[in-house]
């Protein structure tokens, strides 16, 4: 079985990888490259633990194959904060509560960043939707779609004065 | 004289159906011996399986806890949760 | 009657507790860095796996590993021959006594497997892909048995026997003939023939739940590294690492020293991480590879071998005068254990009744063996399968009374003073209060449409004290450490951050909570029975108050003045003879820097076991609409009241009881344990056993009622498990009132609604 | 899964070749294929993927119809100007597949090829009459995609053949779909049954052709001539609609499941179906 050498583009930094040919992209991220950030809740795509964003695009990286990633831009929860000021998702997830035990978090601050560049001004049903590949069990969502939105309001806000 | 109620079965089945009784007892340790002295089993098994609650506070091996002269001592199964 | 106190009224003003402060650990989590039970990597660590049984019942005829360990890369195999036969012995740890010979056999089949899934071997190797090949070389021949999964099947006198040498308890006499039946559990009160006989209306009625899983995102992980001295760390996601500590070393029989187990961040336990699945195979394998080992579940194996909890079938009859009094009740409650004794069945006899006040019942509880994985605690476990029969025979009653449902509850319900069913006389409890607040709340006056109904539905549970032990310690700044040995699963760093902070008057950023691993504080008890803010906080505030007397002699010695002439308000000693502190107060900073010449280090240990947890109960409503043509439900809206006792950090209390109705939501409508009729589960992964979803929900509003609890220093109760308690029957009482269809059977899945609906129309 | 590989052909041709072997697999979006092969349902030697052949992924407009590069994913259907608006059942069934992380994923072909009885996108491109086209060892040819699926997990397509596209007929005015299935949950589901309806009207409202296509109720999608049939000539007054329910539930063959029952499944195939009829028929009377 031999490896495959594949490059890509990981939170900005160009990365090189080997991996077996059933590694997964999530296998990459946390065995390889050590970016445990995004976590394996299902493999199956079912939970969305392990989301990631692909040239744009919001992705289970646990459905994903590694060498799929060739030539592609990947962002991960580790890459989301810029240096050390908090996306404003993140800090609107702290504000709100919006974690406990915080493991389906990474995840879900991925899918709601994806969320937020497709659309800028979601309503609670959106937002609902779009979040429901993410699965949380302790927090029943709530205080999840509150600090989504409430993040939605800042980066409208952000945008207009800028 | 603390007043002692056993409304469950297992403890009823070592107090020959009693369903309470007196003690008298100063502290929790106290009255586990008086009712295993009294109810042989009786006390072990308060001691390694049940709660007791004194005057409505539940205890759990709160062996030094103190009775009052007509504490009521409610025995039930231990109590966990999730 | 008590009123809900408000925070002014609870004495002196209070600055941290009750406020919202972002949770100390809140920023490793949002950046990926918080580091749970799979994201540890050691130099030279293996990756071990388990082989499992591909039948629900069956002998271990034999087993051979030789291939296996021939595989290049492969390490270590193991076997139950690799760890000790055990007696059965009962061991106090976790949510309750554990079997020590029983928990042995769960973690690695001895001589039977006793449910498909069931751990029979496991291999460490070097990578995952050669962990998998050798799994696949171990031969194991068995001989299939007949199986039982259901639980009145299993307890039918022609059943297959799971464990031939069980005689049912608690019938009096030991019976003669082996059962599934491990205990018959009673408690009565009164005169029932009486009650009945007093009664002018009675309902008979019986309501079933199908086994559910505590679903937590996180799958069980570990990482175990014996050297060879015998000394061995455990990285281990749990509720409580002293248990894992505790088992491991009774299992494998090791000195308790030889174990230190430190705790990884939780992914969500719910109750089903209080206890050990694959810690002791990861040690066994780390002795004989010389290698660390870790170990990480799939999704499939974490519903085929762990969790979940009891399929139930609860009966219940119930009198009631013309004026809505209940004047008996008789509740039967049948309970699926898994493959080892050990329902929770014992907690849903006593807690079924306990929201009402009621002088003649009688309750029965079966804890039932079953070719299915050993049940685990769940969130009130027990409970919420007998507040659904509970609950839907009052809503029943209220029926054919004719009679509101809130009132039939607020005539009976329970209140200080008056005897609960489980025996002790009600306490500074907040039922009345929580009807009330339901009861004057504005979704109660929410007009409903069509095809939408309105379910009302309590709940209890008592919350638990324990063990804990907590260390306090002022850096040379001023700042503060706070040690716990409790494993944070839903913000408590926050709130012991706080309540040490409220004692020290300072700031809550001053406070650095941790969670220590066990060779570095004293013992504790698990993360639940909604414990930890209760039982640890009041060790971190008994501590914290320590420390203040401590600050004052020292503030006293430097200023020449008696203890008493020392006040210590807003995180500075204060001298009451202004004229011995010409230099005006001495802050913690001042008093932590010279700490030398006052003593010493400033710091403290506080270990107690906390008596006097308070009960709690919640009122929930819940209004759906159902599609009358599809059975689906649609849930518009929902309001969780509690009794919290006082909330330390709001936000996670709130939290706390969203995240319960959740899932008590997802129990109630879609989740459950499909069996095919060879015993395998159907359903083993998030596709199909269905948790909600974001769009499943509404917002839930959690009303929080203050009624303090005396035994704690802030009025803190347990919050973490009520909230799961009332869903379960609210869901089906709505749905009842949306299509006229009385539902009885859990999960509410569109198609037996529609069954339902066809059902009463045709 | 020792000898598995990963082939990454930049054309038909290589790709063909690499298909040709006796297990090897094609991906596009991943999202059924990686979870088969990682939990042992799928052991395939090779996994080719089909995304890096030009024109593969992409929406184009021709003669009057759409091609769609067989490994599009969800997402840039339901993004693409003017898809929705003339197809929107299409698009809405493909959106229904799976999460958010699924749709920047999934393909149309990936769902017909994986060949469940429930697969959503099925029903409404029967009904909607796309094709497909198909590369193979012997040139390329076109199919009606209800000729795809044999049985579960079973297709017609040969050795090294491989859907390139999808081809969604011109449509006239009046003319629209829709499709519904019923999950229990609200999303990430498979549904327990699915039902599309594309249907055209004249300019009095009175149709003129409708396709009726079901998923779920039977071990392939079914095209339902007779419900189609019921529908045609009519306002989809009561009485039409109600023959339609009949042919549907009189072409449910469905098995129970942890899913759903039989029983439930053919009475919900004929609940979706009139309910999607009524959906399509609104639609279209808006077109222009």
């Amino acid at each position: 079985m031999s490896k495959q050498r594949t490059a890509a583009i990981v939170n900005g930094d160009p990365v090189e990888f080997l991996s077996d040919p059933g590694q997964t992209l999530l296998d990459v991220l946390r065995d390889e490259l050590h970016l445990t950030g995004s976590k394996e809740g299902c493999g199956s795509g079912d939970c969305g633990a392990c989301s990631v964003i692909m040239d744009g695009r919001l992705v289970c990286s646990c459905l994903v194959l590694a060498a799929e990633v060739e030539g592609c831009r990947v962002e991960t929860i580790e890459g989301l904060a810029a240096g050390g000021t908090l996306h404003p998702l993140q800090q609107k997830f702290l504000d709100h509560a919006a974690l406990q035990c915080g493991f389906c978090t990474p995840g879900l601050l991925m899918a709601s960043k994806a969320l937020l560049d497709a659309n800028p001004d979601p309503t609670e049903s959106e937002a609902r939707y779009w979040l429901a590949g993410n699965l949380c069990r302790c927090t029943g969502y709530d205080k999840i779609i509150k600090a989504v939105l409430d993040a939605a309001a800042e980066l409208r806000q952000d945008r207009k004065s800028a | 004289m603390a007043l002692v109620i056993a409304d469950y079965a297992d403890c009823r089945a070592l107090t020959g159906g009693l369903r309470s009784f007196e003690v008298e007892a100063s502290t929790v340790r106290d009255l586990l011996q008086q009712i295993e002295a009294r109810f042989p089993g009786l006390g072990d098994l308060i001691d390694q399986r049940m709660a007791i609650a004194i005057d409505g506070v539940i205890t759990q091996d709160a062996h030094g806890a103190a009775l009052a002269p007509h504490s009521e001592v409610v025995l039930l199964p231990k109590i966990g949760g999730g | 009657m008590n009123k809900p106190v408000k925070p002014e009224d609870t004495g002196p003003i209070l600055k941290v507790v009750g406020t919202r402060p972002i949770r100390p650990d809140g920023v490793e989590k949002v950046t990926g860095r918080a580091a749970y039970g799979a994201d540890l990597h050691l130099p030279g660590m293996l990756i071990a796996k388990v082989k499992r049984s591909p039948h629900a019942h069956a002998r271990i005829v034999s087993i051979d590993t030789r291939k296996a360990l021939a595989l290049p890369g492969v390490k270590a195999v193991m076997t139950s021959a690799d760890m000790p036969d055990l007696a059965a012995e009962h061991y106090e740890a976790g949510e309750s006594a554990s079997n020590l010979r029983d928990l042995s056999a769960n973690v690695m089949a001895r001589g039977k497997v006793l449910y498909h899934g069931h751990a029979v071997a496991a291999v460490a190797a070097t990578s995952n892909a050669i962990a998998d090949q050798a799994l696949d070389l171990i031969d194991i021949v068995y001989e299939v048995l007949p199986h039982v999964i259901d639980v009145e099947e299993a307890m039918a006198p022609d059943a297959p026997i799971l464990h031939d040498q069980m005689f049912t308890a608690g019938l009096g006499d030991t019976p003669t003939k082996a059962s599934n039946i491990a205990t018959k559990h009673r408690l009565d009160r009164g005169d029932l023939a009486a009650g009945f006989a007093a009664a002018d209306v009675i309902v008979e009625t019986r309501y079933s739940s199908a086994a559910v899983h505590q679903g937590y995102i996180e799958p069980h992980a570990c990482v175990a590294s014996y050297a060879a001295d015998g000394q061995t760390q455990v990285w281990s996601s749990s509720q409580g690492h002293f248990v894992i500590r505790g088992l491991c070393a009774k299992l494998l029989k090791m000195r308790f020293s030889d174990v230190r187990v430190i705790p990884a961040e939780i992914g969500g336990g719910f109750g089903g991480k209080t206890t050990v699945y694959l810690e002791p195979l990861a040690l066994v394998l780390s002795q004989k590879s010389g290698h660390p080992v870790k170990m990480v579940m799939t999704r499939e194996e974490v519903f085929r071998a762990t969790g979940p909890t009891s399929a139930s079938v609860v009966t219940v009859k119930m009198g009631a005068k013309s004026d809505g009094t209940i004047t008996a009740a008789q509740i039967d409650l049948k309970f699926q254990a898994g493959a080892f004794a050990g329902s929770p069945v014992g907690a849903a006899v006593m807690t079924s009744l306990a929201c009402y006040d009621v002088a003649n019942f009688e309750i029965t509880g079966w804890d039932v063996v079953t070719n299915s994985p050993k049940v685990a605690a769940y969130r009130a476990p027990g409970a919420p399968n007998a507040a659904l029969g509970v609950e839907c025979a009052v809503d029943e009653l209220a029926e054919k009374l004719g009679m509101d449902p809130m009132a039939i509850r607020e005539k009976n319900a329970v209140r200080n003073g008056v005897r609960a069913p489980y025996g002790p006389v009600y306490k500074n409890i907040g039922y009345v209060e929580t009807l009330e607040a339901i009861k004057s709340h504005p979704h109660m006056a929410i007009p409903l449409g069509p095809n939408q109904g309105r379910g009302i539905a309590a709940g209890f549970w008592f919350n638990i004290g324990g063990e804990s032990t907590v260390n306090v310690s002022i850096n040379e700044d001023g700042t503060a450490i706070v040690s716990t040995g409790s494993p944070d699963i839903g913000g408590s760093r926050a709130s012991m951050a706080m309540m040490a902070a409220e004692v020290l008057g300072i700031g809550v950023d001053q406070v650095r909570p941790i969670v220590a691993d066990t060779a570095s504080i004293g013992f504790s008890t698990v993360t639940g029975g909604s414990r930890t803010t209760f039982a640890t906080g009041m060790a971190v505030v008994q501590a914290a108050e320590k420390l203040v007397t401590d600050l004052k002699r020292r503030a006293a010695e430097t200023w020449g003045v008696d203890q008493d002439q020392v006040v210590w308000q807003d995180g500075a000693a204060h001298c009451l003879q202004a004229d011995k502190a010409p230099k005006g107060a001495l802050t913690l900073a001042a008093l932590a820097g010279s700490a030398g010449k006052t003593g010493g280090p400033i710091a403290t240990v506080v270990a107690l076991n906390a008596q006097g947890a308070g009960p709690g109960f919640g009122v929930h409503v819940c209004d759906v609409e159902v599609d009358p043509e599809t059975g689906h439900v649609t849930v518009l809206r929902y309001t969780a009241a509690q009794d919290v006792g006082k909330a330390i950090h709001p936000a996670y209390v709130e939290g706390q009881i969203q995240g319960g109705v959740a899932q008590g939501i997802g129990w109630a409508l879609n989740e459950e344990y499909v069996f095919s009729t060879g015993g395998v589960m159907e359903n083993a992964g998030f596709l199909d056993y269905r948790v909600p979803v974001a769009s499943d929900l509404p917002m839930i509003d959690a009303v929080m009622v203050e009624v303090p609890n005396p035994a704690h220093p802030y009025g803190a109760k347990g919050v973490g498990e009520v909230p799961i308690v009332p869903p379960l029957a609210a869901l089906a009482i709505a749905v009842r009132h949306a299509t006229g269809a009385r539902m009885h059977d859990l999960p509410l899945s569109p198609s037996k609604i529609r069954a339902a609906i066809d059902a009463k129309a045709g | 899964m020792a000898q598995l590989s990963y082939l990454s052909p930049s054309s038909v041709d290589e790709a063909v070749k690499a298909l040709s072997g006796a297990s090897a697999r094609a991906l596009s979006g991943g999202t059924d294929l990686l979870v088969q092969v990682r939990s042992g349902r799928a052991k395939p030697d090779h996994i080719v993927d089909l995304k890096r052949i030009p024109g593969l992924i992409g929406i184009r407009s021709e003669n009057g119809g759409f091609v769609i590069g067989s490994a599009t994913c969800g997402a840039m259907l339901s993004e693409h100007p003017t898809l929705s608006k003339i197809w929107p059942g299409v698009v809405e069934a493909a959106n229904l597949i799976g999460s958010t992380q699924v749709q920047g994923r999934a393909s149309l072909a990936g769902n017909l090829c994986n060949a469940s009885p429930a697969a959503d996108s099925v029903p409404a491109m029967i009904a909607a009459r796309a094709t497909c086209v198909i590369a193979g060892p012997s040139g390329t040819r076109e199919a009606a995609v209800e000729t795809i699926v044999t049985g579960p997990g079973k297709t017609s397509l040969g050795a090294g053949e491989f859907i390139i596209a999808f081809k969604l007929p011109p449509r006239g005015s009046k003319a629209s779909d829709a499709y519904l299935r019923l999950i229990p949950r609200t999303e990430m589901d498979i549904a327990v049954a699915g039902a599309a309806v594309s249907l055209a009207l004249d300019a009095d409202g009175v149709c003129t052709s409708a396709f009726v296509a079901l998923g779920a109720v039977a071990p392939t999608a079914l095209l339902v001539a007779d419900a189609g049939q019921a529908l045609v000539g009519t306002r989809l007054e009561a009485a039409a609609l109600t023959q339609m329910e009949e042919a549907v539930r009189a072409a449910c063959q469905p098995i129970s499941d942890k899913r759903g029952t039989a029983d439930y499944r053919t009475k919900i195939a004929a609940v979706l179906a009139h309910r999607a009829a009524v959906i399509a028929w609104n639609r279209a009377k808006e077109q222009a």
